[in-house]
């Protein structure tokens, strides 16, 4: 039966999260956003060891090992959301989490419980462990998303067997994390003779594994807080068992056992967008022009009115996407609801629509305080704007949509 | 806990609602919406009646008065859905028995033996249905937003003799105004001063002498649902049919009605739903250059924009809903309701425009469906609720604290579940 | 050097259509769009007599012929915008004339004197109209955007019979079918290639045995622009009425072909323009909360709006207009009459819809102007030339090269002044 | 008669403005964009000087004072077009030429030959010299524009009268060229009592008149080449000839005379969708995704059209409403056509709202690459992003368009 209200677990989640942004994220957010050196820009160990402390960067992991073992996407939408009002580049720290207990925790992809042990349990223990996922290369970026199977596309990083262990060769760009992440996981083609959806295979390289290193750190317009990296591939030599699902398995059949990272992202996009409209309310009550504040102005107010709209419908949507999927996954009342595949990237394009919509209202009803770097609004606008990239970007996710029409 | 499921009995009347949208208002809708007389185009009485016997029409009412006693606006938003799915105006039956429901039954009624009369006279008469009367040729938008000039408003008046009022005036664009028993109207009761000291409210038998329908609109779209002048002339009303207090004020009277804003937003969604399944059929059967033009990026991704925007705004509408169904317990959010209603206006007419682009020279056919839905949903975007324009206006003025929202005190309806904040008839 | 001014010779035809259409095609304009049957919308023959007498149904033949030697599609889109403000139905009249123009006196034609013998009967007969021919229920943006697969294109046939061709199939969607005298149609000479290999234009008699007018659409707007099926049955077409090589391909017709995108573009801003000015003077007039609507900023932006897509879009159309004009002077630049054109269709849609918000519930009444104008322009904007989705498309081929754009050697028409290239019939 | 050619003087100043910004502006914007030190970012004197070298930097000059004497609007919006094609900081130096011809080359501003002479001729000689026009205070910026004439509202900086001298006190922020321009035209208050209808002046002030100094240089998201800095005004004593036009003759009074700027700024925002469209296409030509080029994906040839749309209606429509401009101060064929006071704004806000969504489709179409610094895409993002607010914002120019309606 239908019904909004959140748990108590939720709530006190939200509330943990709300708390962090304020106090930990944002006194220092725009700081590190306008440092000129993205390799600076980036989230750094304190504000992680901060969240670990109370629990916020292992909240998705097992129990098991030490994690906090919120298991649905519901919850993590609604910290996302929370996280993001402080500083969108800091969302990575939950999808880093869902990301390794996803690949990790399935008997399929991972048999081994040896393995898994290790890495969850190093993951829980170690206050500024990340993980990384790189796909993308400079030659192909959305196929791999909006599987192309064709021999001449997708990513061309090749592993090849040599005995018990592969040799991986190649080079990743865009990569979120790399460098100060301590487990890659990496998409690699083990047959190149044919597409990404019978020859690709995903491997899992530890950071200090001989061959691995670091390229250009990416300089962005926004979404500075988060790190993105090359990551080069020199003969690096990893143990047949750091593969994930049989070999040559296949992109599509990887990505059936993830879920939800996109709705994470929208979620976030949502705290973004809420954050610029509230900074909009305020300013439009305090400005005066004309002899009144500025929201008794008509222009103004019916902007207002629009952000305000945007941002509900987006996050209703987002939370009844995120709801399906858990519902798909987890079953409600004992009985398994059936997902719809389309949903995900359909709300995930139309929350970064509206916070590209809400963070440019914010602009121009800030007029030239808008783009002044003193304040938030322009970096709210240049993080909304950079995140039309990503998950394939906007366009990659109506494709995606399509195909489930 | 948040949950999205439907109740068994929400998946019943959905049920009902559809299959009858889809046996008994399909089949008529595009005929009586092309009627040249707009009088022709109404679904009355033939529809009503068979909607009385499905159990839709009077699904509103407490059991006690023989109704079927659904009291939560989100269930009244997904049959509003079904209903529109079949034709944007039957819906139209839907809130006049919400609205005599949410009437009679709040504080504004003095004489309960009133209230209880007529509630059973809607229950018992199949092709009884109300009406509400606001909008005047010189005012309407300042009607919404109350505007508390002696200038403004609705200039109908109703002048006290003995233990009658005597009304005179004119009332426009009034859904039912031939059809309905009963009109709740608006009118003046000191014109010296604006509406806020000066207005009360009377409910109107209309078989009353003195009250007639005036010419009948003409409209672009929504057609099955009349919309007509009211001619008050010396028409003489007894006091007791007063709702209210006399000059009680528009905002208060308002205060104890319940409005239909969210069913009218489903209602958009239902049209532009329909038109995008039959856009969704269109593209994947019609071939050209050797494939289904689904198949062309240019109509997918129309395709998908429609499915995410109607899924948005259902979202929206339905979260919306559960908040007034709730608001015992938790903080009424009095903007949420306009906006969301506003949003699904806006997307409705996205949707079915794409719909057109879709079919391309055959949309604008007259024998399809498509240009019919396609002038429901922008019609009801001028026009429903003051129009999206004023709903906008209104949600602004209730999200900076000016308007609209009170406190759970201040809102207090005895019966029934829900309350649109400051979204009265 | 830049000059916007209007020539003396433009000005004096800008005034005729201007008249015309205020004193002629607006006081009838109403009526006939709310005919019921949509045989009974149609302008003519009445209207079309009128517009002959006033020099304006020949204003584009050459003086020769008797016509008014206007060749440049400047002026046409001046006296477009002026008749759609009237009607946008009535602009169809000027479309026939410039494409009868256009096609008998270009290179297509073999025979010479069976041109003049046309063109003089064009100039004679204050009622003659022609017709063009392509859509057929299975085949429509595939025309316009040539799919050369032998199973894509139309269907109608033409098979060689002595000095005659046998016709069979049927076209719809078809302007002035039951009104033109000549028709233009598209056939398959050889339907088992493409219709770049296997594609022909005939000239047909509209009193051909065999040849007749089928269903007449009932569209949503635009309804004084009468659109029908024709249905050929063993119609004999003699072979000099073949226009072009035989089997000369859809391309290579086509190029020799002339348009009308942007006196279609100048007609949506003439309906837009109609709307704006009635918001202006609405807003003007209308009072709420005690000052005219159009002193509320949430209304005066959008009138502010309206003007600005109005004079964004005639200016790109004008200069588009002009480009065309002077083509042998300066480079033809093909997606520019495109993207003009549905740049214009797509904002006269904006400003008619913000028309409607201005007028709320007064807009959707059918016994105003606004609803009609609405309907006029999103009917073409899903219809005209293919729908503006396919103009896109095209503008979109143009601009990266792979189709459409030709030199002017490959463009070559022998008299009169503009092509809009890649833009045919 | 409708012609839409240009003059061959006309042809010979956009190829000259083209090379300019394709052999000067370009190999140096990006780097200077680039400098996180505002003050460095904006465009300094070798770029001037190379400007005036070619004439650019005076071609709006009259030619008896040493100037190119282009004196029509329509001329100037096709070079800033070109200039700003270069990058949209650039253009900042038309309008300061056109600002100082129209203030002190009108007989009811500055009656006298004296202060005209020298002050046009030096600004000729110099090469380096520019003037700046200060306007926008801390607390009042879009009424200043769009004249809400009371006494509370507008600019508080006052000039009071001491004798043969006016007393100026106050202080001005977003200032164009503060600091390095040499002359400063200063619009202050002489009677506190009016609104600044009635109540306004407009004051000439040399760089280095004791009591002028600089405070911040503004940090911005775009438009980095243009300085902006906020001006102080402590004791500032000028002579009441420095005064243009009669004292408080009022805002309105003063505005009458300027003609264009608005304009030349929109035609600037086609020059910058217009190089942003460029490398899209050409981006979409080269990059490669599912064995095509992605030009031949609908989902992006599509965009590229509606790009293509925009850009070209926007420059026909600012052309003409240019055009406009200067047949109702110049007259064409002899006669003066009547101008259209709500065009300028109408075709400004247009023209801006266009470079908006170019940029931002360019964007989009990019993906990944177009947020990273490597390319300029994400930079005429921010440039277009950041002039929303410019002549009072979009908002404002519609209003003043309202108000002509």
């Amino acid at each position: 039966m239908f019904d909004y209200r959140l748990t108590d677990e939720q709530v006190a989640l939200q509330q943990l999260a709300h708390e962090f942004a304020e106090k930990e994220i944002r006194p220092i957010g725009l700081d590190l956003d306008h440092n000129p050196d993205p390799a600076k820009s980036a989230y750094m160990e304190p504000l992680l060891e901060k969240a670990d402390k109370v629990g916020l960067r292992t909240m998705g992991l097992p129990e098991k090992y030490g994690g906090g073992g919120v298991d649905d996407l519901f919850s993590h939408c609604i910290v996302a959301e929370e996280l993001s009002w402080g500083n969108r580049g800091v969302c990575g720290m939950l999808l880093s989490a869902t990301k390794i207990t996803h690949l990790l925790g399935n008997e399929e992809l991972c048999p081994s419980e040896e393995i898994r042990e290790k890495w969850l349990r190093a993951y829980c223990e170690d206050p500024n462990f990340l993980i990384s996922t790189a796909t993308t290369e400079p030659n192909s970026g959305s196929e791999n998303l909006y599987p192309y199977s064709a021999p001449d596309a997708g990513y061309r990083t090749s592993a090849v067997r040599d005995g018990d262990e592969y040799v991986i060769n190649g080079m990743k760009h865009f990569v979120s994390n790399i460098g100060w992440a301590k487990l890659y996981f990496v998409y690699v083609r083990t047959d190149q003779t044919k597409g990404i959806d019978e020859g690709a295979s995903l491997m899992m390289v530890p950071r200090d594994t001989p061959g691995v290193s670091h390229g250009r750190v990416h300089d962005k317009m926004g979404y500075r807080l988060n790190l993105n990296r090359e990551l080069i591939l020199d003969n690096v030599r990893i143990p047949v068992e750091n593969r994930l699902g049989p070999e040559n398995c296949g992109v599509s059949y990887i990505r059936r056992h993830m879920r939800g990272d996109a709705l994470i992202n929208a979620a976030a996009m949502i705290g973004l967008a809420r954050a610029a409209y509230e900074d909009t309310l305020e300013y439009s009550r305090n400005r005066v022009a004309s002899g009144k504040p500025i929201i008794e102005h008509q222009a103004i107010s019916m902007k207002l009115i629009d952000m305000y709209t945007a941002i509900e419908a987006a996050r209703a949507y987002v939370l009844y996407a995120a709801w399906r999927v858990d519902a798909q996954w987890n079953g409600v009342d004992g009985k398994n609801i059936p997902g719809d595949p389309k949903m995900s990237p359909s709300a995930s394009y139309f929350a970064h629509e509206v916070a590209c919509d809400v963070t440019r209202a914010a602009m121009e009803i800030h007029g030239g305080m808008g783009v002044m770097k003193e304040l938030p609004i322009e970096m709210y606008f240049r993080d909304a704007h950079n995140m039309m990239h990503s998950d394939g970007g906007n366009i990659m996710k109506r494709l995606k949509a399509i195909r489930n029409l | 806990m948040v949950d999205f499921s439907l109740t068994e009995k929400q998946l019943e009347y959905q049920k009902i609602a559809h299959d009858f949208a889809r046996d008994e208002i399909r089949p008529i809708s595009l005929e009586l919406d092309h009627k040249e007389d707009p009088l022709e185009c109404a679904y009355m009485p033939h529809l009503l009646e068979k909607f009385d016997k499905a159990g839709l029409r009077t699904m509103s009412i407490p059991n006690e008065y023989g109704g079927g006693g659904v009291d939560d606006l989100l269930t009244h938003c997904i049959v509003g859905e079904e209903i529109s799915w079949g034709d944007r105006g039957a819906t139209g039956f839907l809130l006049s028995t919400t609205k005599v429901t949410h009437v009679l039954l709040s504080k504004l009624i003095g004489d309960k033996e009133l209230a209880d009369y007529w509630l059973r006279e809607y229950v018992k008469d199949p092709t009884f249905l109300i009406g509400t009367a606001t909008t005047e040729p010189l005012s309407g938008a300042e009607n919404q937003l109350p505007y508390n000039g002696a200038d403004g408003g609705y200039r109908t008046t109703a002048v006290r003799d003995g233990d009658d009022y005597i009304v005179n005036g004119k009332k426009h664009f009034i859904s039912n105004v031939g059809w309905a028993r009963l009109m709740f109207t608006f009118v003046r009761t000191n014109p010296s001063v604006g509406v806020e000291q000066g207005a009360s409210l009377l409910m109107v038998p209309m078989d009353t002498p003195g009250v007639r329908m005036g010419k009948v609109h003409n409209k672009m779209g929504y057609r099955l649902n009349q919309n007509a002048e009211i001619i008050f002339e010396n028409a003489r009303i007894p006091v007791k049919y007063r709702l209210g207090d006399e000059n009680g004020g528009v905002s208060a009277i308002r205060r104890h009605l319940r409005g239909d804003a969210l069913i009218n937003a489903a209602g958009q969604i239902g049209t532009a739903r329909a038109a995008y399944e039959a856009s969704l059929e269109y593209a994947k059967e019609r071939i050209a250059s050797g494939r289904p033009i689904a198949h062309h990026q240019s109509v997918g991704l129309k395709l998908v924009d429609m499915y995410t925007k109607l899924e948005a705004a259902r979202s929206f509408v339905w979260q919306a809903a559960w908040r007034q169904d709730v608001r015992n317990e938790i903080p009424i959010d009095p903007p949420m309701t306009l906006a969301a209603s506003a949003f699904a206006h806006e997307i409705s007419c996205d949707v079915t425009k794409m719909a057109m682009e879709i079919h391309a020279g055959v949309g604008v056919q007259r024998e399809n469906f498509l240009e019919k839905w396609f002038r429901d949903c922008h019609n009801m975007l001028f026009s429903s609720d003051g129009g999206n324009n004023m709903k906008k206006v209104r949600a602004m003025y209730a999200l900076t604290g000016e308007w609209g929202a009170r406190s759970e005190e201040e809102n207090p309806v005895s019966g029934g579940a829900y309350v649109a904040v400051g979204d009265g008839l």
